[in-house]
Protein backbone atom coordinates (compact mmCIF):
# COMPACT_ATOMS: atom_id res chain seq x y z
CA UNK A 1 0.00 0.00 0.00
CA UNK A 2 1.44 3.47 -1.14
CA UNK A 3 0.49 6.39 1.39
CA UNK A 4 1.58 9.82 1.36
CA UNK A 5 3.00 10.99 4.58
CA UNK A 6 2.97 14.81 5.42
CA UNK A 7 5.26 15.92 8.72
CA UNK A 8 4.60 19.15 10.67
CA UNK A 9 6.58 21.31 13.01
CA UNK A 10 9.43 19.36 14.65
CA UNK A 11 8.86 16.00 13.03
CA UNK A 12 9.60 17.91 9.89
CA UNK A 13 12.40 19.43 11.20
CA UNK A 14 13.88 16.23 12.42
CA UNK A 15 12.92 13.68 9.60
CA UNK A 16 14.39 16.61 7.52
CA UNK A 17 11.98 16.76 5.30
CA UNK A 18 7.85 18.15 4.73
CA UNK A 19 6.60 14.96 3.55
CA UNK A 20 7.03 11.29 1.62
CA UNK A 21 5.79 8.56 -0.71
CA UNK A 22 5.97 5.22 1.51
CA UNK A 23 5.06 1.60 1.01
CA UNK A 24 4.81 0.13 3.95
CA UNK A 25 5.00 -3.82 4.68
CA UNK A 26 1.83 -5.49 5.18
CA UNK A 27 2.52 -6.05 9.12
CA UNK A 28 1.95 -2.20 9.43
CA UNK A 29 -1.61 -2.06 10.46
CA UNK A 30 -2.21 1.26 12.81
CA UNK A 31 -0.79 4.78 12.92
CA UNK A 32 1.25 3.17 15.88
CA UNK A 33 3.24 0.17 13.74
CA UNK A 34 3.56 2.78 10.70
CA UNK A 35 5.39 5.19 12.98
CA UNK A 36 7.18 2.45 14.69
CA UNK A 37 8.51 1.22 11.09
CA UNK A 38 9.31 4.76 10.49
CA UNK A 39 11.46 4.86 13.13
CA UNK A 40 13.80 2.11 11.47
CA UNK A 41 14.23 4.14 7.92
CA UNK A 42 17.54 6.08 9.09
CA UNK A 43 18.81 8.59 11.73
CA UNK A 44 16.39 11.47 10.95
CA UNK A 45 13.67 9.17 11.07
CA UNK A 46 14.52 7.80 14.15
CA UNK A 47 14.74 10.85 16.17
CA UNK A 48 11.52 12.15 15.36
CA UNK A 49 9.61 9.22 15.70
CA UNK A 50 11.51 8.16 19.21
CA UNK A 51 8.69 9.03 21.44
CA UNK A 52 5.46 8.44 20.55
CA UNK A 53 4.32 9.96 23.64
CA UNK A 54 4.70 13.36 22.08
CA UNK A 55 3.24 12.41 18.74
CA UNK A 56 -0.38 12.80 17.06
CA UNK A 57 -1.47 11.39 13.85
CA UNK A 58 -3.99 12.48 11.16
CA UNK A 59 -5.87 10.06 8.21
CA UNK A 60 -7.24 11.83 5.74
CA UNK A 61 -7.07 15.01 7.27
CA UNK A 62 -8.74 13.90 10.25
CA UNK A 63 -7.69 13.25 13.37
CA UNK A 64 -6.67 9.95 14.84
CA UNK A 65 -5.42 8.20 18.02
CA UNK A 66 -2.32 6.32 17.29
CA UNK A 67 -3.94 2.98 17.32
CA UNK A 68 -6.05 3.71 14.47
CA UNK A 69 -5.90 1.24 11.00
CA UNK A 70 -4.65 2.57 8.50
CA UNK A 71 -6.04 0.60 5.12
CA UNK A 72 -7.50 2.67 2.21
CA UNK A 73 -5.75 6.11 3.97
CA UNK A 74 -4.26 8.00 0.83
CA UNK A 75 -2.57 10.74 3.28
CA UNK A 76 -1.23 10.36 6.51
CA UNK A 77 0.05 13.19 8.71
CA UNK A 78 2.71 12.96 11.84
CA UNK A 79 3.13 16.14 14.46
CA UNK A 80 3.40 17.20 18.00
CA UNK A 81 0.58 17.71 20.24
CA UNK A 82 -1.02 21.05 18.26
CA UNK A 83 0.11 24.34 20.46
CA UNK A 84 -2.47 27.02 18.02
CA UNK A 85 -4.36 30.12 18.97
CA UNK B 1 -23.15 32.06 8.59
CA UNK B 2 -19.56 31.01 8.68
CA UNK B 3 -15.87 32.52 7.76
CA UNK B 4 -13.20 30.59 7.60
CA UNK B 5 -9.95 32.64 7.02
CA UNK B 6 -6.23 31.41 7.04
CA UNK B 7 -4.04 33.96 6.01
CA UNK B 8 -0.16 34.90 6.34
CA UNK B 9 -1.14 38.89 6.00
CA UNK B 10 -2.12 40.76 8.60
CA UNK B 11 -5.66 40.89 10.14
CA UNK B 12 -7.38 43.12 9.40
CA UNK B 13 -9.81 44.15 12.40
CA UNK B 14 -11.91 46.81 10.65
CA UNK B 15 -12.67 45.14 8.12
CA UNK B 16 -13.20 41.82 10.27
CA UNK B 17 -15.58 43.74 12.57
CA UNK B 18 -17.48 45.48 9.48
CA UNK B 19 -18.07 42.08 8.16
CA UNK B 20 -19.09 40.51 11.42
CA UNK B 21 -21.71 43.44 12.17
CA UNK B 22 -23.06 43.35 8.58
CA UNK B 23 -25.04 40.55 9.94
CA UNK B 24 -28.74 41.59 11.39
CA UNK B 25 -27.48 40.81 15.13
CA UNK B 26 -27.36 43.08 18.19
CA UNK B 27 -24.59 41.16 20.00
CA UNK B 28 -21.41 40.57 18.70
CA UNK B 29 -18.20 38.95 21.12
CA UNK B 30 -14.83 39.16 19.82
CA UNK B 31 -11.93 37.79 21.09
CA UNK B 32 -8.11 38.87 19.97
CA UNK B 33 -4.97 36.81 20.33
CA UNK B 34 -2.33 39.23 20.36
CA UNK B 35 1.43 37.71 20.07
CA UNK B 36 3.15 38.66 23.55
CA UNK B 37 6.52 40.06 23.75
CA UNK B 38 6.59 40.58 27.38
CA UNK B 39 8.82 37.09 28.14
CA UNK B 40 11.66 38.15 25.78
CA UNK B 41 9.86 36.21 22.23
CA UNK B 42 11.17 38.10 19.65
CA UNK B 43 9.41 36.48 16.52
CA UNK B 44 6.56 33.94 16.67
CA UNK B 45 6.06 32.06 13.78
CA UNK B 46 3.12 29.77 12.95
CA UNK B 47 3.09 26.47 11.19
CA UNK B 48 -0.09 24.82 9.95
CA UNK B 49 -1.54 22.07 7.84
CA UNK B 50 -3.34 23.56 5.03
CA UNK B 51 -6.50 22.24 4.54
CA UNK B 52 -6.76 19.77 7.50
CA UNK B 53 -6.97 23.51 9.02
CA UNK B 54 -9.37 24.76 7.43
CA UNK B 55 -11.52 21.75 8.15
CA UNK B 56 -11.48 21.73 11.25
CA UNK B 57 -12.07 25.93 11.82
CA UNK B 58 -15.30 25.09 9.78
CA UNK B 59 -16.37 22.23 11.91
CA UNK B 60 -15.54 24.31 15.49
CA UNK B 61 -17.74 27.10 13.85
CA UNK B 62 -20.49 24.11 12.64
CA UNK B 63 -20.48 22.95 16.52
CA UNK B 64 -20.92 26.42 17.43
CA UNK B 65 -24.00 27.13 15.32
CA UNK B 66 -25.86 23.83 16.32
CA UNK B 67 -25.18 24.66 20.11
CA UNK B 68 -26.08 28.60 20.01
CA UNK B 69 -28.97 30.38 18.31
CA UNK B 70 -25.99 32.48 16.43
CA UNK B 71 -26.25 34.85 13.23
CA UNK B 72 -22.85 34.45 12.34
CA UNK B 73 -19.47 32.71 13.39
CA UNK B 74 -15.90 33.82 12.46
CA UNK B 75 -12.61 32.78 13.04
CA UNK B 76 -9.52 34.57 10.97
CA UNK B 77 -6.04 33.19 12.05
CA UNK B 78 -2.56 34.07 10.98
CA UNK B 79 0.19 31.87 9.62
CA UNK B 80 3.95 32.31 9.25
CA UNK B 81 6.23 35.00 11.08
CA UNK B 82 4.76 37.57 13.33
CA UNK B 83 6.28 39.92 15.73
CA UNK B 84 5.02 41.14 19.42
CA UNK B 85 1.77 42.90 19.31
CA UNK B 86 0.54 41.17 15.91
CA UNK B 87 -2.63 39.58 15.85
CA UNK B 88 -2.64 35.67 15.95
CA UNK B 89 -6.20 34.92 15.85
CA UNK B 90 -9.88 36.66 15.47
CA UNK B 91 -12.98 34.89 16.37
CA UNK B 92 -16.44 36.45 16.43
CA UNK B 93 -19.57 35.54 16.93
CA UNK B 94 -22.95 37.57 16.75
CA UNK B 95 -26.72 36.66 17.71
CA UNK B 96 -29.59 38.64 18.83
CA UNK B 97 -28.67 37.07 22.11
CA UNK B 98 -25.26 38.59 24.21
CA UNK B 99 -25.44 35.40 26.14
CA UNK B 100 -25.05 33.37 23.16
CA UNK B 101 -22.41 35.52 21.39
CA UNK B 102 -20.17 35.48 24.55
CA UNK B 103 -20.69 31.98 25.43
CA UNK B 104 -19.90 30.63 21.76
CA UNK B 105 -17.07 33.07 21.53
CA UNK B 106 -15.58 31.37 24.47
CA UNK B 107 -15.78 27.83 22.88
CA UNK B 108 -14.30 28.80 19.63
CA UNK B 109 -11.19 30.07 21.32
CA UNK B 110 -10.66 27.40 23.62
CA UNK B 111 -11.61 24.56 21.18
CA UNK B 112 -9.24 26.59 18.95
CA UNK B 113 -6.33 25.90 21.01
CA UNK B 114 -6.80 22.39 20.65
CA UNK B 115 -8.77 21.20 18.37
CA UNK B 116 -6.91 22.89 15.16
CA UNK B 117 -3.23 21.91 13.71
CA UNK B 118 -1.69 24.83 14.29
CA UNK B 119 2.64 24.44 15.95
CA UNK B 120 4.18 27.79 17.35
CA UNK B 121 7.99 28.54 16.88
CA UNK B 122 9.13 31.33 19.38
CA UNK B 123 12.34 32.57 19.09
CA UNK B 124 14.46 34.97 21.39
CA UNK B 125 16.99 36.63 19.74
CA UNK B 126 19.42 33.76 17.88
CA UNK B 127 17.34 30.38 20.18
CA UNK B 128 14.16 29.75 18.34
CA UNK B 129 11.94 26.44 20.06
CA UNK B 130 8.93 25.06 19.20
CA UNK B 131 5.87 25.51 22.04
CA UNK B 132 4.75 22.98 24.37
CA UNK B 133 1.13 22.29 24.64
CA UNK B 134 0.18 22.87 27.88
CA UNK B 135 -2.54 20.57 29.62
CA UNK B 136 -4.56 24.04 30.76
CA UNK B 137 -5.22 24.48 27.38
CA UNK B 138 -6.96 20.50 26.72
CA UNK B 139 -8.91 21.77 30.30
CA UNK B 140 -10.35 24.64 29.09
CA UNK B 141 -11.27 22.90 26.13
CA UNK B 142 -12.68 20.23 28.24
CA UNK B 143 -15.31 22.24 30.03
CA UNK B 144 -17.68 22.39 26.73
CA UNK B 145 -17.95 18.70 26.99
CA UNK C 1 -6.15 50.23 33.20
CA UNK C 2 -9.80 51.68 33.58
CA UNK C 3 -11.20 53.93 30.21
CA UNK C 4 -14.87 54.91 30.81
CA UNK C 5 -16.57 57.05 28.48
CA UNK C 6 -20.48 58.12 27.60
CA UNK C 7 -21.24 59.59 24.42
CA UNK C 8 -23.23 61.11 22.48
CA UNK C 9 -21.37 60.55 19.35
CA UNK C 10 -21.10 57.12 17.44
CA UNK C 11 -18.46 54.44 18.83
CA UNK C 12 -15.57 54.29 16.62
CA UNK C 13 -14.48 50.82 16.44
CA UNK C 14 -10.75 51.36 15.27
CA UNK C 15 -9.95 54.14 17.61
CA UNK C 16 -11.43 52.03 21.11
CA UNK C 17 -9.80 48.56 19.56
CA UNK C 18 -6.61 50.33 19.21
CA UNK C 19 -6.38 51.93 22.74
CA UNK C 20 -7.14 48.51 24.01
CA UNK C 21 -4.74 46.95 21.94
CA UNK C 22 -2.16 49.39 22.88
CA UNK C 23 -1.63 47.42 26.23
CA UNK C 24 0.60 44.85 26.15
CA UNK C 25 -2.00 41.85 26.98
CA UNK C 26 -2.22 39.30 24.63
CA UNK C 27 -5.80 38.38 25.24
CA UNK C 28 -8.12 40.76 23.99
CA UNK C 29 -12.28 40.08 24.57
CA UNK C 30 -15.18 42.53 23.79
CA UNK C 31 -18.49 42.98 23.24
CA UNK C 32 -20.57 45.20 21.07
CA UNK C 33 -23.59 46.02 21.42
CA UNK C 34 -26.11 47.04 18.13
CA UNK C 35 -29.60 48.42 17.65
CA UNK C 36 -31.68 45.84 16.48
CA UNK C 37 -34.17 46.89 13.89
CA UNK C 38 -35.76 43.73 13.58
CA UNK C 39 -38.89 44.15 15.51
CA UNK C 40 -39.79 47.16 13.33
CA UNK C 41 -37.82 49.73 16.00
CA UNK C 42 -36.94 52.83 13.97
CA UNK C 43 -35.26 55.01 16.69
CA UNK C 44 -34.10 53.63 19.67
CA UNK C 45 -33.12 56.93 22.14
CA UNK C 46 -30.86 56.32 25.72
CA UNK C 47 -31.45 58.71 28.73
CA UNK C 48 -28.92 58.01 31.27
CA UNK C 49 -27.75 59.71 34.20
CA UNK C 50 -24.70 61.83 34.56
CA UNK C 51 -22.40 62.22 36.48
CA UNK C 52 -23.62 58.57 38.56
CA UNK C 53 -23.41 57.06 35.04
CA UNK C 54 -19.70 57.76 34.87
CA UNK C 55 -19.50 56.13 38.26
CA UNK C 56 -21.29 53.52 37.84
CA UNK C 57 -19.63 52.34 34.86
CA UNK C 58 -15.82 53.11 36.52
CA UNK C 59 -17.27 51.04 39.75
CA UNK C 60 -17.85 47.72 37.25
CA UNK C 61 -14.70 48.27 35.91
CA UNK C 62 -12.98 48.60 39.10
CA UNK C 63 -14.82 45.22 40.55
CA UNK C 64 -13.44 43.36 37.18
CA UNK C 65 -9.80 44.55 37.54
CA UNK C 66 -10.34 43.37 41.39
CA UNK C 67 -11.73 40.05 40.54
CA UNK C 68 -9.54 39.43 37.03
CA UNK C 69 -6.04 39.50 36.30
CA UNK C 70 -6.64 42.02 33.79
CA UNK C 71 -4.89 44.65 32.45
CA UNK C 72 -7.30 46.85 31.23
CA UNK C 73 -11.22 47.50 31.15
CA UNK C 74 -13.13 49.63 28.77
CA UNK C 75 -16.76 50.89 28.89
CA UNK C 76 -17.90 53.14 25.73
CA UNK C 77 -21.86 53.76 25.72
CA UNK C 78 -23.38 55.98 23.39
CA UNK C 79 -26.40 57.90 24.89
CA UNK C 80 -29.20 59.84 22.58
CA UNK C 81 -31.37 58.94 19.42
CA UNK C 82 -29.85 56.23 17.32
CA UNK C 83 -30.90 54.17 14.94
CA UNK C 84 -31.09 50.10 13.83
CA UNK C 85 -27.47 49.08 13.07
CA UNK C 86 -25.81 52.02 15.35
CA UNK C 87 -23.77 50.66 18.06
CA UNK C 88 -25.03 51.26 21.77
CA UNK C 89 -22.19 50.22 23.88
CA UNK C 90 -18.87 48.22 23.52
CA UNK C 91 -17.00 47.24 26.62
CA UNK C 92 -13.61 45.17 25.87
CA UNK C 93 -11.07 43.58 28.92
CA UNK C 94 -7.24 42.68 28.01
CA UNK C 95 -5.48 40.13 29.94
CA UNK C 96 -2.46 37.88 29.86
CA UNK C 97 -5.10 34.92 29.70
CA UNK C 98 -7.95 34.37 27.60
CA UNK C 99 -10.33 32.83 30.45
CA UNK C 100 -9.89 36.02 32.03
CA UNK C 101 -10.59 38.21 29.65
CA UNK C 102 -13.65 36.60 28.62
CA UNK C 103 -14.96 36.50 31.86
CA UNK C 104 -14.51 40.15 32.80
CA UNK C 105 -15.84 40.95 29.54
CA UNK C 106 -18.94 38.54 29.84
CA UNK C 107 -19.05 40.37 33.50
CA UNK C 108 -18.69 43.93 32.53
CA UNK C 109 -22.20 43.99 30.24
CA UNK C 110 -24.25 41.41 32.02
CA UNK C 111 -23.69 44.34 35.15
CA UNK C 112 -24.19 47.08 32.65
CA UNK C 113 -27.71 46.09 31.91
CA UNK C 114 -28.74 46.00 35.65
CA UNK C 115 -26.30 48.00 37.17
CA UNK C 116 -26.01 51.49 35.61
CA UNK C 117 -28.73 54.19 35.18
CA UNK C 118 -29.32 54.38 31.54
CA UNK C 119 -33.20 54.08 29.89
CA UNK C 120 -34.34 53.04 26.64
CA UNK C 121 -37.00 54.23 24.55
CA UNK C 122 -37.98 52.88 21.12
CA UNK C 123 -39.48 54.39 18.57
CA UNK C 124 -41.96 52.10 15.89
CA UNK C 125 -42.62 54.82 13.36
CA UNK C 126 -45.08 57.17 15.40
CA UNK C 127 -45.38 55.17 18.56
CA UNK C 128 -42.56 55.93 21.54
CA UNK C 129 -42.71 53.54 24.31
CA UNK C 130 -39.95 52.99 27.18
CA UNK C 131 -38.51 49.58 27.83
CA UNK C 132 -39.70 47.64 30.46
CA UNK C 133 -36.71 46.20 32.52
CA UNK C 134 -36.25 42.15 32.31
CA UNK C 135 -36.36 39.89 34.55
CA UNK C 136 -33.58 38.08 32.60
CA UNK C 137 -31.05 40.56 32.68
CA UNK C 138 -31.57 40.58 36.67
CA UNK C 139 -30.94 37.56 36.47
CA UNK C 140 -27.29 37.20 34.31
CA UNK C 141 -26.54 40.02 36.42
CA UNK C 142 -27.22 37.53 39.55
CA UNK C 143 -24.85 34.68 38.92
CA UNK C 144 -21.70 36.60 39.31
CA UNK C 145 -22.61 36.88 42.98
CA UNK D 1 -34.85 69.82 54.91
CA UNK D 2 -33.85 71.28 51.26
CA UNK D 3 -33.10 68.71 49.18
CA UNK D 4 -32.67 68.46 44.85
CA UNK D 5 -34.57 65.69 43.34
CA UNK D 6 -33.71 64.71 39.75
CA UNK D 7 -36.11 62.83 37.36
CA UNK D 8 -35.58 60.23 34.52
CA UNK D 9 -37.20 58.51 31.94
CA UNK D 10 -41.44 58.58 32.10
CA UNK D 11 -40.98 59.63 36.14
CA UNK D 12 -39.49 62.66 34.39
CA UNK D 13 -42.06 63.08 31.54
CA UNK D 14 -45.04 62.36 33.99
CA UNK D 15 -44.11 64.83 36.07
CA UNK D 16 -43.58 66.86 33.16
CA UNK D 17 -39.93 68.63 34.61
CA UNK D 18 -36.39 66.97 34.83
CA UNK D 19 -35.92 67.99 38.54
CA UNK D 20 -36.89 70.71 40.79
CA UNK D 21 -36.09 71.87 44.57
CA UNK D 22 -38.36 70.86 47.27
CA UNK D 23 -38.59 71.39 51.17
CA UNK D 24 -40.69 68.01 52.80
CA UNK D 25 -41.92 68.18 55.78
CA UNK D 26 -40.57 66.74 58.75
CA UNK D 27 -42.39 63.61 58.27
CA UNK D 28 -40.83 62.34 55.29
CA UNK D 29 -38.44 60.23 56.92
CA UNK D 30 -37.59 58.28 54.03
CA UNK D 31 -37.29 58.02 50.29
CA UNK D 32 -40.70 56.21 50.59
CA UNK D 33 -42.28 59.05 52.66
CA UNK D 34 -40.49 61.49 50.21
CA UNK D 35 -42.44 59.35 46.87
CA UNK D 36 -46.00 59.48 49.35
CA UNK D 37 -45.57 63.24 49.43
CA UNK D 38 -44.51 64.21 46.34
CA UNK D 39 -47.37 62.09 44.76
CA UNK D 40 -49.70 64.38 46.43
CA UNK D 41 -47.85 67.87 44.85
CA UNK D 42 -50.31 67.47 41.46
CA UNK D 43 -51.78 65.75 39.01
CA UNK D 44 -48.21 64.58 36.92
CA UNK D 45 -46.97 64.24 40.41
CA UNK D 46 -49.62 61.69 41.50
CA UNK D 47 -49.29 59.75 38.06
CA UNK D 48 -45.52 59.69 38.25
CA UNK D 49 -45.32 58.61 41.98
CA UNK D 50 -48.79 56.24 42.17
CA UNK D 51 -46.50 52.79 41.57
CA UNK D 52 -43.82 52.12 44.22
CA UNK D 53 -43.06 48.85 42.59
CA UNK D 54 -41.61 50.48 39.23
CA UNK D 55 -39.82 53.54 41.21
CA UNK D 56 -35.79 53.26 41.69
CA UNK D 57 -33.88 55.68 43.52
CA UNK D 58 -30.06 57.40 43.97
CA UNK D 59 -29.36 59.37 47.35
CA UNK D 60 -26.26 61.14 46.04
CA UNK D 61 -25.62 59.41 43.27
CA UNK D 62 -25.85 55.70 45.16
CA UNK D 63 -28.60 53.34 44.05
CA UNK D 64 -30.42 53.02 47.49
CA UNK D 65 -33.67 51.31 48.44
CA UNK D 66 -36.53 52.80 48.91
CA UNK D 67 -36.66 52.82 53.05
CA UNK D 68 -33.32 54.76 52.92
CA UNK D 69 -33.61 57.34 55.28
CA UNK D 70 -33.11 60.93 53.40
CA UNK D 71 -31.61 63.25 55.96
CA UNK D 72 -28.27 64.92 55.12
CA UNK D 73 -29.35 64.19 51.29
CA UNK D 74 -28.04 66.77 49.09
CA UNK D 75 -29.34 65.45 45.87
CA UNK D 76 -31.95 62.45 45.34
CA UNK D 77 -32.93 60.69 42.10
CA UNK D 78 -36.13 59.23 41.20
CA UNK D 79 -36.60 56.78 37.78
CA UNK D 80 -37.93 53.12 37.00
CA UNK D 81 -35.86 50.23 36.86
CA UNK D 82 -32.85 51.00 34.44
CA UNK D 83 -32.77 49.20 30.74
CA UNK D 84 -29.05 49.81 29.70
CA UNK D 85 -26.70 48.89 28.08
Amino acid sequence: MTVELLYFAWVRERVGMAGERVDPPAEVVTVADLVDWLAGQGDGHATAFADRQRLRAAVDQAFVPLNTPIAGAREIALFPPVTGG
Amino acid sequence: MIRVVVQEAPIDLAVELAAVEAADAGAVATFTGLVRGDDGVTELALEHYPGATERALEALCEQALARWALARATIVHRVGPMVPGDRVVFVAATARHRAAALEACAFLIDRLKTGAPFWKRERRGSDARWVEARESDDLAAARWG
